[in-house]
């Protein structure tokens, strides 16, 4: 799931591995907390949903096309480091990603019959493209949404 | 180039002999101040090592004397908030729509207390703040589907929609289309007579033939739920039709699928899950959403009847 | 040559005889003092005194007599007196609030200090205390030198304490001395012993006194003594102890030379138009020993007697010129100056005097003191404009403060009759300590209403704020026509007092339909 | 050793060598740029062709000027001279990316721009840390030690051409780094935000840095090498371990600047920050330290304090150092006895750090007076002493319990900028402030009382900076852990962020005051430099192999 990852380390405030301030928010659950659609409003200007926001305006992502062509590799690249992806995700990834936000596209029946239950949406409102702001709302979206705090090992397990 | 040793003009102290570019070296005993600091801060720290984890071992660590252990303390923590909460969950529980009205403390606690859960079991599917999906109702707008009062949340909650409680709210529209009750032809009329008693008339242009055409059909087959205007009929769980609120979307395309297919979501019943007072907080929570009405009073008078706007 | 390359010379000059012999010879006190008035001493950061693998030799501070050492004691009981006593003075706020009236309170995280109370966003006056204090220091510096070492700064004040103490019970300078260098005896190890006991003492009062800043002190004091107060209060007053005892008792003069950075600092904040302990060479050298009846012609003022180092509290021989180690705290003026009215000279040998004067004096040109100098002026003129911002914040502060944080999720709702309706949560902060009525207001855009239970009959909202603390409220506020985003701004006022908070917030009504 | 000594060949091993690596990197850029699929990517290969394009053509016209001139019985000074420009550069160009971002975090309504991602906190945050820790401080540090080194080992620098490629193969760093992170180009590991290729790329040139100053060092007049030597080579050492050990990852595709780390999880934040820490520790402590060492005796004109000393903080430096890294992850998701670790170390290092506080101050003993009259000397001591501040207060904020406090808050970052506006800051002015009349030959800096304005400016900055984000922090760990009577928060993350607002502006100022006090400085050194102080042949410039001068 949650394919489309080409970009969000380019738009990170702090980096994700422990980062030494918070100038914003932990995002670390972010997922699914807010609408994409005021993700969409709060990355193109931030003080018009937060008025007291220090954030940069992402507004220019909106306008940038996602770059799917390495896709493929990003993920044979994961699987050399230990994530178990399949052959077949890896020759559908750079499709996938795009199928991913594009619910009313060709591949989305059969990206969703690969991936039940994984979130097929516009997610920058704008249906005619697939764009960086699809792909960051996306990550944000995930973020710390795949917990299982039901069966999280226990101390000294 | 080490020669005869050599004493510092000013201080009169020993230099090493050594000169590089000029620059020559003391050789001034380590203040003793500094070393002992030094050996206070190893020691400090090697006691620490004894009473608290510290050290890595092949398949371990050492665990210290202490037997300290963060999760642990955090663990313990939120049983000792809990125990803390636990009063106020009762008193929640015990509380009227009224009582807690009149109560800044228990609204607090109760607010607080049902974001929580509503976080954790609902937010999945109805959205934070309760903003909604396709299929899943908005729960912050002012348009209920079994009413909006403190206590018709707090049942729906309890119970359910189309859930296995035995007395869990239920309702079914027919497949109109699938089943084949109506024509493809009926079905497309009906919807251009339900787009012209609603709000969505203004944006959408119904066809007015049509729509005379289905006002008959519509009179046959939706009113007994919807009521003869469209205004709904929350006793039978049927939404209000005169808005421009739909529960599985606005476009033509998406009203004529509904009169087709009937779709018909599904809700929990909580009840065996929360006390009472966690459902009653999330009942809260959810009422003061925004779109939460007034309870009926316990014995409502004609004169006392609610105002046409809601809210 | 300028007065301190000549002082260095003039050691050099001594120094060559030295260099061959021994080292165990090194350690030994060189020549005897000689003529009136001079005492067995030399400074610890000497030549002599330097040799290698050598230990740190005791300092045995004489108790000096004059003007300074007067300054002196009465910093020491004013500064004392301020730290000990003031967590024990009380200021009536009221019900159930604290009456101390300086307290920091972490957990209830209010800082209170007489009739001002301030929350955690306010601590911007911290910001400016210390930004005024660190101009102060400049002030001070480029005027005096490092008066707050030799004064003001607790390393100082306790170090002064201690010795006190000390010279109370086991004598001025020569008796300890001698107590030191005799075996040990009954009547010595009382002495010492008593002497720890109460250093220790005065060392528990310190970090005693410390913690009841941070919680009200009778009751802290109560729970002390009977054993129940925090553990954490238990580990102050013990780290306290530890290091008051070691700073100001066995460490001293090494705190100041060795570890403190503030020191260096000030030395960069003293220029050569700074007033700071000085021996005026140009008027002491040739320096030597002087009988009564001596003429004074063709040799200096200073009689070599060492005065001016038995006093120092770090060891050293002011006479050596600038050092790292000098703290300015004068108390060699006072020992020169007394010496001076002995043998019939002026005074001020060694005095408050700038580097600038000291070229002067060498090239027999009138000393010139400069106090008021563009540096002075700026500093004093940023002292003073952080200092009336200050006052001024203070002056303005409000006990009524408004923060409206707007919901994100949905970020606007859609109602039925086909109005937009956004919510809000509002945050009375009242930092009053009275419980306040208040009415809620919205502006900005038109059309905008507030929904509620319950409204007055102009559409705006009532709401009770309790005293000293924040008091959340969810409003909801709709409005019908509207696209896009809009700036609101949220109102409330005191229906009593009459006093008024807002904080702009934003409406968003979504695209057009 | 002696044999290269004398008249050299232009076509020596060095210069083939280079033209061999330039014409790799040269072929690499192309193929990169080629095959690339995103803009981002391509720029970046179309940058570093151009700069080794440029690179080829100097070689070769150096290469066509002939036989090189025979001044290796002289100290090399160029590269030097070009370092200390480096250093001025990229130090006005950090200081005033870093006054954009405070500002940008002040008026947020006023500094961004929504079209123009390049321009953004996120991206220009990592060029502020990078220029004024890599470029800034890294020039610095290269330069002195090129300077050091031959001055204290009495030999002139070895390598002949190899010092120029560490210059100039550096600054490709610098540049590839900048224009990336205005890409959108990060690793996003912080202080390690380079992609792989320019990590690569910054591995050969810190080898042959590292053998440069080896090979120096190793053909040495003087028998004893000198402390700031210790101090230079373990910084080289420490630091191409780090930089190669955190850098591990697998990169997407050769034509694309996207990697992943070969640790993931818990592991990944502990690398990091073990790279982090001693990033701290060996480049900006132990380098410095190396800088310290020469420069502070040297204008003092006092012998270093305590051989001894030297002996044993350097030592304990080096081996406690590498152990503090845990503590910047307390209370995460990292081991407890990990975190155990971390702290402790942390707490013995402080009295190893103020060794080279006590060694660097006590060296003044004696020339106390000079403070009153000589500026840089001042600016120098006042570095010490802030030295002295950030190694107290580190071990402070690695204690567990405070850290719950500090952790997350401005007060990281005040403490961060006492350390590197009062020591590294400071301890580099006074250097650079050394460094340009001796190298231009020049009696003195044109002025002193510009370097007092510098002073003045630039500690009123940092006042102004440290006490307004240290409070800061303070506040934002109370509000951040407030809760109410209920146990739920009392705050949300927000109103911290608008508490903030007053912070911002007071840092913002101060950061500007620090700018203006550099510009100052560039005005001084480049007045110095241009020839309007009257000149001056320093007398330790003399032929590296005549024979030592007679003991004072």
């Amino acid at each position: 799931m949650a394919i489309i990852r080409s970009r969000p380390r380019a738009c990170t405030i702090g980096p994700s591995n422990g980062a030494q301030k918070r100038t914003g928010p932990d995002l670390a659950r972010v997922g699914g907390r807010y609408s994409d659609e005021w993700h969409r409003a709060h990355m193109e200007d931030p003080r018009s949903v937060v008025p007291e926001s220090v954030m940069p305006p992402y507004a220019f992502l909106a306008n940038a096309d996602l770059d799917v062509a390495r896709m493929g590799d990003h993920l044979r690249v994961n699987r050399t480091l230990g994530v178990p992806y399949t052959d077949e995700q890896l020759a559908n990834a750079a499709l996938d990603a795009r199928a991913q936000a594009e619910p009313l596209g060709s591949n989305a029946y059969d990206f969703e019959q690969r991936y039940p239950g994984a979130a097929v949406r516009d997610f920058d409102g704008n249906p005619a493209r697939v764009t960086e702001m699809d792909a960051l709302i996306a990550y944000l979206q995930m973020l710390g949404a795949g917990v299982d705090f039901q069966n999280l090992p226990g101390r000294r397990a | 180039m080490a020669g005869e040793r050599e004493r510092d003009d000013i201080t009169g102290t020993e230099t090493t002999g050594h000169e590089w570019d000029g620059i020559k070296e003391l050789d001034n005993p380590l203040p003793r101040w500094w070393l002992y600091i030094f050996y206070a801060c190893i020691v400090a720290s090697v006691i620490y090592w004894v009473l608290m984890p510290a050290w890595p071992l092949a398949n371990s660590y050492t665990k210290g004397i202490l037997d300290w252990s963060d999760r642990d303390n955090v663990a313990v923590e939120i049983q000792k908030l809990r125990g803390a909460r636990a009063p106020m969950f009762a008193r929640l529980a015990e509380a009227s729509a009224a009582d807690i009205a009149a109560d800044p403390e228990l609204q607090t606690f109760a607010r607080a207390a049902g974001e929580a859960v509503f976080g954790d079991y609902c937010r999945t599917c109805h959205g934070a703040g309760g903003a909604g999906a396709p299929g899943y109702p908005v729960l912050a707008d002012d348009v209920w589907i079994w009413g909006g009062s403190l206590s018709e949340i707090e049942h729906t909650l309890r119970v359910g929609v189309r859930a296995d409680h035995p007395q869990t709210r239920f309702s079914q529209m027919p497949a109109f289309g699938r089943d084949g009750l109506l024509s493809p032809r009926e079905v497309s009329d009906v919807t251009e007579y339900t787009i012209s008693i609603s709000a969505a008339r203004t944006r959408l242009a119904p066809d007015a033939a049509a729509a005379g055409r289905g006002a008959a059909i519509y009179d046959a087959q939706c009113a007994i739920c919807h009521g003869p205007s469209g205004a709904g009929d929350r006793s039978v769980g049927a939404p209000s039709l005169n808005d421009d609120l739909w529960l599985y979307g606005g476009s033509r395309d998406e009203i004529r699928r509904q009169i087709e297919t009937g779709r018909a979501g599904v809700m929990p019943a909580w009840e065996a899950r929360f006390d009472a007072g966690t459902l009653r907080a999330l009942a809260y929570y959810v009422h003061e959403m925004g779109g939460g009405e007034l309870d009926a009073a316990p014995a409502p008078t004609q004169s006392q009847a609610p105002p046409a706007a809601p809210e | 040559m300028n007065w301190t390359q000549r002082l260095r010379q003039r050691k050099a000059k001594r120094r060559p005889q030295r260099q061959n012999e021994a080292m165990s010879k090194v350690t030994l006190i060189p020549r005897k003092p000689e003529g009136e008035h001079a005492i067995d001493v030399r400074a610890v950061n000497s030549g002599e005194a330097r040799a290698l693998y050598k230990k740190r030799e005791q300092i045995y501070p004489k108790l000096a007599h004059g003007l300074y050492r007067n300054l002196k004691w009465a910093a020491m009981i004013v500064l004392l007196a301020i730290y000990y006593v003031t967590p024990w003075l009380r200021w009536d706020r009221g019900d159930g609030r604290p009456d101390q009236a300086v307290l920091i309170d972490f957990e209830g995280r209010r800082f209170y200090f007489f009739f001002i109370e301030l929350w955690p966003q306010e601590v911007y006056y911290f910001a400016g205390l210390l930004i005024m204090g660190a101009f102060a220091i400049f002030l001070s510096s480029a005027l005096f030198g490092r008066v707050w070492c030799g004064y003001a700064c607790p390393q100082t004040v306790w170090t002064d304490l201690y010795i006190y103490v000390e010279r109370l019970i086991e004598g001025d300078r020569n008796a300890r001395m001698r107590l030191d260098k005799a075996p040990m005896s009954p009547a010595k190890a009382a002495k010492k012993v008593t002497k720890h006991a109460i250093w220790l003492l005065i060392a528990a009062g310190t970090g005693g006194a410390w913690v009841f800043y941070f919680a009200d002190a009778p009751t802290l004091l109560v729970n002390l003594s009977a054993g129940q107060a925090s553990a954490s209060a238990y580990i102050s007053v013990v780290i306290l102890t530890f290091t008051t005892y070691a700073l100001a008792g066995t460490m001293r003069e090494q705190v100041c030379t060795f570890m403190c950075p503030w020191p260096r600092i000030q030395a960069g904040m003293i220029d050569k138009d700074a007033l700071s302990v000085t021996y005026r060479a140009a008027r002491g050298e040739p320096r030597g020993a002087h009988k009564k009846g001596e003429s004074w012609e063709g040799r200096g003022d200073c009689i070599d007697c060492r005065q001016c180092v038995a006093v120092c509290p770090q060891g050293i021989d002011i006479r050596d010129g600038d050092q790292l180690e000098c703290i300015n705290c004068a108390l060699c003026i006072d020992a020169c100056d007394g010496i001076m009215e002995k043998v019939g000279r002026p005074k001020g040998l060694i005095a408050y005097d700038s580097y600038a004067n000291q070229s002067r004096l060498a090239k027999g040109e009138a000393p010139q003191i400069r106090l008021v100098r563009s540096r002075t002026i700026l500093y004093a003129v940023l002292f003073v404009t952080v200092a009336l911002m200050l006052v001024w914040a203070l002056a303005a502060r409000q006990t009524l403060d408004l923060n409206v944080i707007r919901d994100r999720s949905p970020p606007f709702v859609q109602l039925a009759d086909g109005s937009v309706r956004n919510d809000y949560a509002l945050k009375l902060i009242n930092m009053s300590d009275r419980p306040r009525r208040l009415v809620v207001e919205v502006s900005g855009a038109p059309g905008l209403r507030l929904q509620a239970p319950s409204l007055d009959s102009d559409g705006r909202l009532h709401a009770a704020a309790t005293a000293d603390a924040v008091t959340s409220l969810r409003v909801h506020v709709a409005a019908a026509g509207l696209t896009g985003a809009h700036d609101i701004a949220f109102t409330i006022r005191d229906l009593d007092s009459g006093e008024v908070a807002s904080s702009s917030a934003a409406f968003v009504a979504g695209g057009e339909r | 050793m002696n044999a290269e000594i004398g008249g050299r060949k232009a076509w020596g091993g060095d210069a083939l060598a280079i033209f061999v690596i330039i014409l790799l990197g040269a072929f690499y850029a192309l193929w990169g740029a080629a095959h690339a699929t995103d803009r981002a990517f391509a720029i970046q290969m179309w940058t570093a062709l151009a700069a080794f394009v440029a690179g080829g053509v100097m070689l070769l016209f150096f290469i066509g000027a002939g036989p090189r001139a025979d001044d290796s019985g002289k100290y090399a000074n160029g590269v030097i001279k070009a370092g200390v420009i480096a250093s001025m550069f990229w130090g006005v160009a950090g200081f005033l990316v870093g006054v954009i971002i405070a500002a940008q975090l002040a008026f947020p309504n006023i500094l961004y721009f929504e079209d123009l991602g390049w321009t953004n906190f996120g991206r220009l945050r990592p060029l502020h840390t990078s220029a004024v820790i890599f470029a800034f401080g890294g020039n610095v540090l290269i330069a002195t030690s090129f300077y050091v080194v031959q001055r204290t080992c009495r030999a002139r620098l070895a390598g002949g051409l190899w010092p120029w490629f560490v210059f100039w193969g550096y600054q490709l760093v610098i540049v590839m780094a900048g224009t990336g992170y205005l890409l959108g180009i990060t690793q996003g590991r912080e202080y390690a935000e380079l992609p792989w290729y320019t990590d690569i790329w910054l591995t050969i040139v810190w080898v042959a840095y590292l053998l440069v100053f080896l090979a120096t060092i190793w053909r040495r007049e003087e028998k004893h090498i000198y402390v700031a030597n210790w101090f230079y080579l373990a910084f080289i050492v420490t630091i191409a371990m780090l930089h190669i050990v955190n850098n591990l990852a697998i990169p997407v595709s050769f034509a694309s600047w996207f990697s992943y780390s070969a640790f993931a999880g818990v592991q990944d934040a502990l690398t990091q920050w073990w790279y982090g820490h001693n990033a701290v520790g060996f480049f900006l402590t132990a380098g410095f330290l190396g800088l310290m060492y020469y420069f502070i005796p040297k204008q003092a004109e006092r012998p270093v304090y305590s051989y001894r000393l030297s002996i044993i903080h350097f030592w304990a430096l080096i081996f406690l150092y590498i152990w503090a890294g845990p503590h910047h992850l307390h209370y995460t998701a990292l081991p407890q006895w990990a975190q155990t670790l971390g702290f402790t170390f942390s707490i013995i290092l402080w009295m190893p750090s103020w060794g080279g506080m006590i060694n660097g101050l006590m060296t003044l003993s004696g020339a106390w007076d000079k403070l009153r009259t000589d500026p840089v000397l001042r600016m120098m001591v006042v570095a010490v002493a802030f030295y002295g501040m950030s190694t107290f207060e580190g071990p402070v904020m690695s204690i567990r319990a405070v850290n719950s406090l500090s952790h997350y808050t401005d007060w990281t970052i005040g403490h961060v900028h006492s350390g590197a506006l009062g020591w590294v800051g400071y301890i580099s002015f006074g250097a650079l402030y050394c460094l340009v009349p001796w190298l231009w030959k020049r009696k003195a800096l044109f002025s002193n009382a510009l370097v007092e304005w510098h002073f003045w400016l630039s500690t009123i900055g940092i006042v102004l900076y440290i006490t307004s984000m240290w409070v800061a922090g303070v506040m934002q760990g109370l509000m951040w852990r407030a809760y109410n009577e209920l146990g739920f928060l009392e705050y949300a993350f927000v109103e911290s962020v608008e508490a903030m607002n007053p912070y911002y502006i007071i840092r913002a100022l101060g950061g500007v005051l620090f700018l203006l006090g550099a510009l100052v400085m560039a005005y001084n050194l480049w007045r110095t430099a241009r020839g309007d102080a009257p000149a001056h042949e320093r007398e330790t410039d003399r032929p590296a192999q005549a024979a030592p001068v007679a003991a004072e």
